[in-house]
């Protein structure tokens, strides 16, 4: 018995040194940082590809899946940046509400053929537009390229919620009320423009 | 020589430019969008694409920034509420807009022709 | 009592003006009110004014001691004007004849008007016009003489152009403000640059300061000085060339051709030179340019009265024609002849023009002498008092006229022979037209359907009045010393001139036998005598044709300038303005074709902005961290 | 009174009217008419009682109030009175209330009219009571706005559209306000170094006496004012909006347009141009005489060919600023106080003419002087107004205009003795004008076409009594309105007669060409 738990013994030890050995070892290759960067490549990755399934389908339903779907790889990114909180605020008004409002508003416009719904300008337009978008990422990218941001500090921040909710009613509790104000109004403002006048429904 | 090394870490060690160029891809497509698709709806997807772009960019800074506290994700959930409000008025005025004109392609509204 | 009005002076004045502005304000719809009140006033100050004439008397106020009172009015910079009263001689005479004329004047009107709805009216203008005319007289200086002598222009004008629904009235009226206002263009200058260059306007001061200002800066500012002074008495006492407008006065009601346009207002040109004759006597040539002026204006209007026909245009000529001789008198040096003549012929002139009412008014406003005749039997008073008053103008003795021409003759008879020639062929022509107007319209043949009667009594008795006073005025004057009292200079009692009353005598006389001879007698045919010396008659008759010279001048100095100039601003000055305005909308439309109306487009230009911003700012920012070592 | 705010009172009482009229229900017309009346009646007490409390022996600004606003760029909500700008507070308000009473019968949109009455009424007032030129820039544009609206609804098209007018009328104040924004915002710049600079007057005056303003740039920034204060001041040959823009406009706004608000370019051109760069003023006075006398006789000789009653008044107009501009070339005191005399009477003397113009044109929708025969008959009470107010132009002693005109010509006879006389023969031909216009629109034969219309009467014959009344009390007694002027502009004259001797354009060319001392 005292042997058998010995062995045990040993073996866990020897475990944990595999463990420590392996650790220790990927540590040393830099595995965590090929982990974070896989993570951030993937959902960057689906972010763009989902992106430019917005602006290429034909089909607006389609476009509006994509944009979904961008949403809550977005969400994901934030949390990657632990941003929890902020993570989930975009799925659920993103990825849920927002992309709810849209297909709504699609519903309730197009109601033939929707393989054609999500039309694009012509060539002109498009190489127009390709030029001074692809001019403004270059000047983008050159400016953070550019940037000496150096050697940033990473702070141990506190839970994400409680942070936020600390800054949301001190500091920064009169935006936050205009904030509420101002969806306040927008949903006012847009059952008056969608309501339409009196006459139309008379 | 390019130090393979160093490159290798540039790409791996994932930082604030990561974010940043990551932000400025998706505002790019979403400018192209913006300015290439014919349907008012689409164009707002667009937006919300550059809008998110910028929340991108806040929500970096304040994850690499140098001060320790929440202030650059808080300004990224009130450009969510803002944006849920204009993609509200949005989509009603789009609505309003089929309604009276029974189109809502961008280009055949030229009202601001001088 | 006379101290109390020397003291009050400033009533004299002010009441009717007063009365201007009750009836004015209130009483003008009803009109024996109106004129009751403006009659009250001018009685009050004409008692005041004969009691001023008094105190002058007792208080041994003289020429050289005037009694002045002023108050400041506004000050200007340092420059302070003054209102106030300088009384002496010289005031008082004016003061007495313009009150005097005026009640008379205003109680015939009470007959003369009594059938105009406008009776109100006249009497608050008429009071406005007295209240002015006694602010003048009394002016203590320049700028206050200026002040009222503008008032009374006003006055004229109003009315003159009293019947103001009369196309003639109207216009005369313009003529007559507008040709006056051409003198005091003048006078307004030369007062200004009084102000400047002597430092005052001021009478009193300026008879102290002149003397040294003349030792300083000799006479050279002073004689063009004098010389814009006495353009505004060419313009109001109408001497040649700016006398057109008095013959067009007569469109205003003839109680006002007789107190504004005969004895008081024309006279005050006359006035003021004799004001300032202080001022006027320091410049030797001014004065000789006075006195050819004022006779070549005396025998050119006689020369015109000859021949006209309506009647108040033939006495309209004539008080151009007597102004003129008041100004030779003035060019000669003898205020007191001036002064002496004014007096009289306000007395003279007001008692004919207030019978040639009374005559047009009873043949129902035809105003033609050659279509009147025989008036003698239908209005004896008004015919006897129109030959008193002509008589008096022809300078028969003992009639006013007599004495004060004789004055003006021998003055000028001192001065210059030549004067006294032409003074005398005017006296001859003054003598024939008089003549003949009161052997046309009042004796000869009685025309089948005269209209005319003998005029109510609120019209005869001021008649009777001034035919009086053109009777004794002249006398008193002779013989109670007007000479030792209103003069320039020391006092000189002149005695007649034997040659002179002599030879004007004769002249008269052989002037109203002649005009008797061709008008009563016809031993002369005067359309004979007009077609032998057609051209002159012709020149005379159209009154040399000055009216329409002036026609000319206002035409083309006038109105083709001012089209020329319309055009200027409306294609040139405007057009450039339009042009830049076009210009602005030229280059606003070509980039106007940029606002396609595509919202897209927009956004493109938008970011292609925003590119070029941003790209500016990463070339600098390039440049700044490489040279603070290294970008990347 | 001094702490009782009373300025601020004169300045938002009208503002405050405009609010609650905005909010009263347009068919109330009648209402909003006495709102309107009441918003101008209590500053116009207010502004009384000030002009009679004003201590003309102290001189000086009174009535100050003083709250800084932007302290860093030196605004401050800066209000006072001085013996320039009273009369023309005075002024703003005896024409405001009349343009209110002269608009009583306006039936067009009551309601939005008389809103922008009063906000144009208030922004002129500001322009007069500001001592800081920040305000005074912001009162200023103030008034642009419901003039070119006013012109648009209200009014007129006869020779030119109402469109026309009222644009040309509001370019030429933009004009105006952009070259005076760049001369103001100069010598903001120049007067004090980074740190102390200040928009306040009374700081700029004092910047400009301690010698900080060089005589370069005194004579470059005056002529950036000269052109903005004189295009509003009509001077030739920018004079081309006056005419066209009053025959535009309806009559309140000819009222306010002629009567005061031109009036802010010579305002602002002695209280800045003169008072802040004396130098600049000096340097270009000659020029300016030039100009002036263009002014006088130019605008006096086509007058003369007008037929449209408002064109006549509006080149009339013109030509009067032409005294107003010789008076302020000849820069000595006499000449000062009779350019500041001369816009308070044009002021009213030229808003009589319009009001009553507007009445005959309300009745009868004709202001051609050879459509217009023998008014007198049926409109004697307007004929008054016509003759008053024409005498008044004429220069004719015991009205207004006389006295400041004669201040005007013995102040600039000594400097410019040429000029001068020029300008003294457009009494001529303002006679001739004013005559003319009289003798054919009033008086003559009876014509039975307007026998249907009426007279003014009762309320109508208000703004004919109101002004008459102060174009007869000034006129009698001159020292009424002379008197506090002269307390405003003897503090001047040390100033002045420092600046006798500086150089002028005249000097300028004659060097610049030259020909030296010795052949002149």
């Amino acid at each position: 018995m005292n042997e058998l738990i010995s062995f045990a013994n040993e073996a866990t030890k020897l475990l944990h040194w595999i463990i420590d050995f392996v650790l220790n070892f990927a540590v040393n290759l830099g595995v965590p940082n090929l982990i974070n960067a896989g993570v951030f490549y993937g959902i960057g990755g689906v972010v763009i590809l989902m992106a430019l399934g917005v602006i290429l389908f034909r089909n607006i339903v389609h476009s509006a899946l994509c944009l979904t779907g961008s949403f809550i790889a977005l969400g994901c990114l934030y949390i990657f940046l632990s941003a929890e909180f902020l993570g989930a605020v975009e799925i659920m008004v993103y990825g849920g509400a927002v992309a709810i409002i849209i297909v709504m508003g699609i519903m309730l416009i197009k109601r033939d053929d929707m393989s054609h719904s999500n039309p694009g300008r012509g060539v002109v337009a498009h190489i127009a537009a390709g030029i001074v978008s692809a001019f403004f990422f270059v000047s983008m990218a050159a400016a953070v390229i550019m940037s000496p941001f150096g050697e940033l500090g990473e702070y141990k921040l506190a839970d994400s919620v409680t942070g936020l909710a600390d800054l949301m009613l001190t500091k920064y509790i009169v935006p936050f009320e205009v904030a509420a104000v101002l969806l306040l109004m927008a949903m006012v403002g847009a059952i008056i423009i969608a309501k339409g006048r009196e006459a139309d429904e008379a | 020589m390019i130090d393979l090394q160093k490159a290798f870490e540039l790409v791996v060690n994932i930082g604030l430019p990561h974010c940043l160029l990551l932000s400025a891809v998706l505002f790019s497509i979403g400018l192209f969008g913006l300015l290439t698709r014919r349907s008012i709806i689409a164009v707002l997807m667009c937006v919300e694409l550059m809008l998110n772009a910028v929340n991108i960019n806040l929500v970096a800074f304040n994850r690499f920034g140098s001060m320790p506290d929440h202030a650059g994700q808080l300004m990224a959930i009130f450009g969510i509420v803002v944006a849920a409000a204009e993609v509200a008025i949005g989509m009603a005025l789009a609505i309003k807009l089929y309604r009276e004109r029974n189109t809502i392609n961008v280009d055949e509204l030229d009202e601001l022709k001088g | 009592m006379f101290d109390f009005a020397l003291q009050s002076a400033w009533l004299i004045p002010l009441l009717p003006a007063i009365a201007f502005a009750v009836i004015g304000l209130g009483t003008r719809q009803n009109k024996q009110l109106s004129a009751k009140i403006a009659i009250a006033a001018i009685s009050v100050s004409f008692v005041l004014a004969w009691s001023v004439l008094g105190a002058v008397l007792t208080n041994n106020i003289t020429v050289e001691a005037p009694f002045i009172a002023k108050t400041v009015w506004t000050t200007i910079g340092k420059i302070e004007l003054a209102m106030g009263m300088l009384i002496d001689p010289l005031t008082v005479v004016m003061l007495t004849v313009v009150t005097t004329v005026a009640l008379l004047v205003e109680i015939y009107s009470l007959g003369y008007m009594a059938h105009d709805p406008g009776m109100g009216r006249f009497y608050a203008y008429v009071s406005l016009f007295v209240a002015s005319m006694l602010g003048l007289v009394l002016a203590i200086s320049f700028f206050q003489m200026y002040v009222f002598w503008e008032l009374v222009g006003l006055c004229s004008y109003l009315l003159i152009g009293f019947y103001y629904y009369k196309v003639s009235a109207r216009e005369a009226a313009k003529k007559a403000f507008i040709t006056t206002r051409i003198g005091d263009f003048g006078l307004l200058l030369g007062i200004i640059m009084l102000q400047i260059y002597v430092g005052t306007t001021d009478f009193a001061e300026l008879q102290l300061q002149l003397p040294h200002y003349i030792d300083v800066s000799g006479t050279g500012m002073l004689t063009l000085i004098a010389f814009l002074l006495f353009i505004g008495p060419i313009g109001k006492s109408g001497q040649f060339p700016l006398h057109v407008w008095l013959p067009n006065a007569m469109e205003g009601p003839t109680p006002v051709s007789a107190l504004i346009h005969a004895a008081t207002m024309v006279v005050a040109g006359v006035y003021l030179i004799a004001r300032a004759f202080f001022l006027f006597n320091q410049i030797p040539i001014v004065l000789e340019f006075i006195a050819w002026l004022g006779a070549f204006t005396a025998i050119f209007a006689a020369s015109i009265a000859i021949t006209q026909r309506p009647m108040k245009r033939i006495l309209a000529y004539s008080t151009i024609s007597q102004l003129g001789y008041m100004m030779m008198a003035l060019g000669v040096g003898s205020v007191t002849a001036s002064m002496f003549h004014l007096m009289t012929h306000a007395f003279f002139k007001a008692l004919l023009f207030l019978g040639a009412g009374a005559v047009i008014e009873a043949m129902h406003e035809e105003a033609d002498i050659f279509k009147m005749g025989g008036l003698k039997e239908r209005m004896p008073v008004t015919c006897k008092a129109m030959t008193v008053g002509v008589l008096a103008i022809a300078g028969i003795p003992p009639l006013a006229g007599f004495f004060s021409k004789d004055e003006i003759l021998a003055a000028a008879l001192e001065h210059n022979f030549f004067l006294f020639l032409i003074g005398s062929i005017t006296a001859f022509m003054t003598s024939f037209y008089m003549a003949r107007l009161l052997f046309v319209a009042f004796y000869g043949e009685l025309k089948d359907d005269c209209p005319a009667e003998e005029t109510n009594d609120f019209m005869r008795y001021p008649l009777v009045i001034l035919a009086g006073l053109s009777v004794v005025s002249g006398i008193w004057g002779h013989f109670f010393g007007f000479g030792e009292w209103v003069r320039f200079g020391a006092p000189v009692h002149e005695g007649i001139n034997f040659f002179v009353a002599f030879s004007s005598v004769v002249l008269a006389a052989a002037a109203i036998w002649l005009a008797y001879a061709i008008y009563v007698e016809k031993r002369w045919s005067a359309h004979g005598l007009a077609a032998r010396w057609g051209i002159f008659y012709n020149l005379s008759y159209n009154k040399y044709y000055v009216d329409e010279f002036y026609v000319i001048v206002r035409y083309y100095g006038c109105f083709v300038v001012a089209r020329i100039l319309y055009w200027i601003d409306l294609n040139i000055i405007d057009g450039a303005i339009n042009m830049l305005a076009k210009l602005t909308g030229a280059v606003g439309g070509t980039l106007n074709r940029a606002h396609c109306g595509s919202v897209q487009a927009y956004v493109i230009c938008f970011y292609g902005g925003a590119i070029l911003v941003m790209g500016y700012a990463l070339i600098y920012a390039y440049k700044v961290l490489s040279m603070a070592g290294g970008a990347f | 009174m001094e702490n009782m705010h009373a300025l601020s009172q004169i300045l938002l009482f009208p503002i405050l009217g405009a609010l609650i009229i905005a909010m009263t229900p347009k068919e109330k017309t009648d209402s909003i008419k006495q709102i309107a009346l009441g918003a101008m009646v209590y500053p116009f007490i207010i502004t009384l009682i000030v002009y009679l409390k004003y201590d003309t022996n102290a001189g000086g600004m009174q009535f100050s109030e003083y709250i800084p606003w932007v302290t860093d760029l030196g605004v401050a909500y800066s209000l006072g009175v001085d013996g320039l700008s009273l009369p023309m507070l005075m002024l703003t308000e005896i024409i405001g209330i009349t343009s209110v009473f002269s608009s009583w019968y306006q039936e067009k949109r009551t309601k939005e009219f008389f809103v922008l009455l009063l906000v144009l009424i208030a922004g002129v007032t500001g322009t007069f009571v500001a001592c800081d030129l920040f305000i005074f820039l912001l009162c200023y544009e103030l008034v642009v706005i419901p003039i070119y609206i006013m012109v648009l609804i209200w009014g007129s098209t006869k020779r030119v559209p109402k469109e026309y007018a009222g644009i040309k009328l509001t370019i030429f104040l933009l004009m105006g306000s952009a070259f005076m924004l760049v001369g103001i915002v100069a010598i903001y710049l120049s007067a004090y170094p980074e740190g102390m600079r200040t928009f306040d007057l009374e700081k700029l005056v004092l910047s400009s006496r301690l010698g900080y303003l060089s005589s370069d740039f005194q004579i470059f920034a005056f002529f950036l004012l000269l052109m903005g204060f004189g295009s509003l001041l009509s001077m030739f040959p920018f004079h081309s909006w006056s005419p066209d823009g009053y025959a535009g406009a309806p009559t309140a706004v000819s009222m306010i347009h002629a009567g005061v608000l031109k009036k802010i370019g010579g305002y602002a051109l002695i209280r800045l141009g003169l008072m802040v760069l004396p130098l600049g003023a000096k340097f270009w006075a000659p020029l300016i005489a030039v100009l002036a006398m263009m002014n006088v006789l130019y605008a006096a000789y086509i007058a003369l060919v007008q037929k449209d009653l408002k064109y006549i008044i509006g080149y009339s107009s013109v030509s009067h600023m032409g005294y107003v501009l010789l008076g302020f070339a000849a820069l000595n005191p006499v000449s000062l106080s009779g350019a500041v005399g001369n816009m308070v009477a044009h002021g009213i003397m030229a808003s009589l003419f319009f009001s009553q113009i507007g009445y005959v044109y309300e009745r009868t929708h004709l202001r051609s002087v050879p459509e217009l025969r023998g008014l007198s008959h049926q409109m004697p009470n307007v004929s008054l107004g016509f003759m008053l107010a024409g005498f008044a132009s004429v220069g004719l002693p015991g009205l207004i205009e006389f006295v400041p005109e004669y201040t005007i010509f013995v102040g600039s006879f000594g400097v410019y003795p040429v000029i001068s006389v020029l300008a003294i023969s457009g009494v001529v031909f303002t006679a001739l004008y004013i005559l003319r216009m009289l003798a054919k629109a009033i008086f003559g034969p009876r014509s039975v076409k307007f026998d249907k219309y009426h007279d003014a009467k009762g309320f109508e014959t208000a703004p004919l009594v109101f002004l008459g009344f102060f174009l007869v009390i000034l006129g009698l007694f001159p020292e009424l309105f002379m008197g506090v002027i002269r307390s405003g502009i003897t503090p001047m004259t040390p100033m002045l007669e420092k600046i006798a001797d500086a150089p002028t354009i005249v000097d300028a060319v004659i060097r610049y060409v030259g020909i030296g001392g010795g052949l002149w």
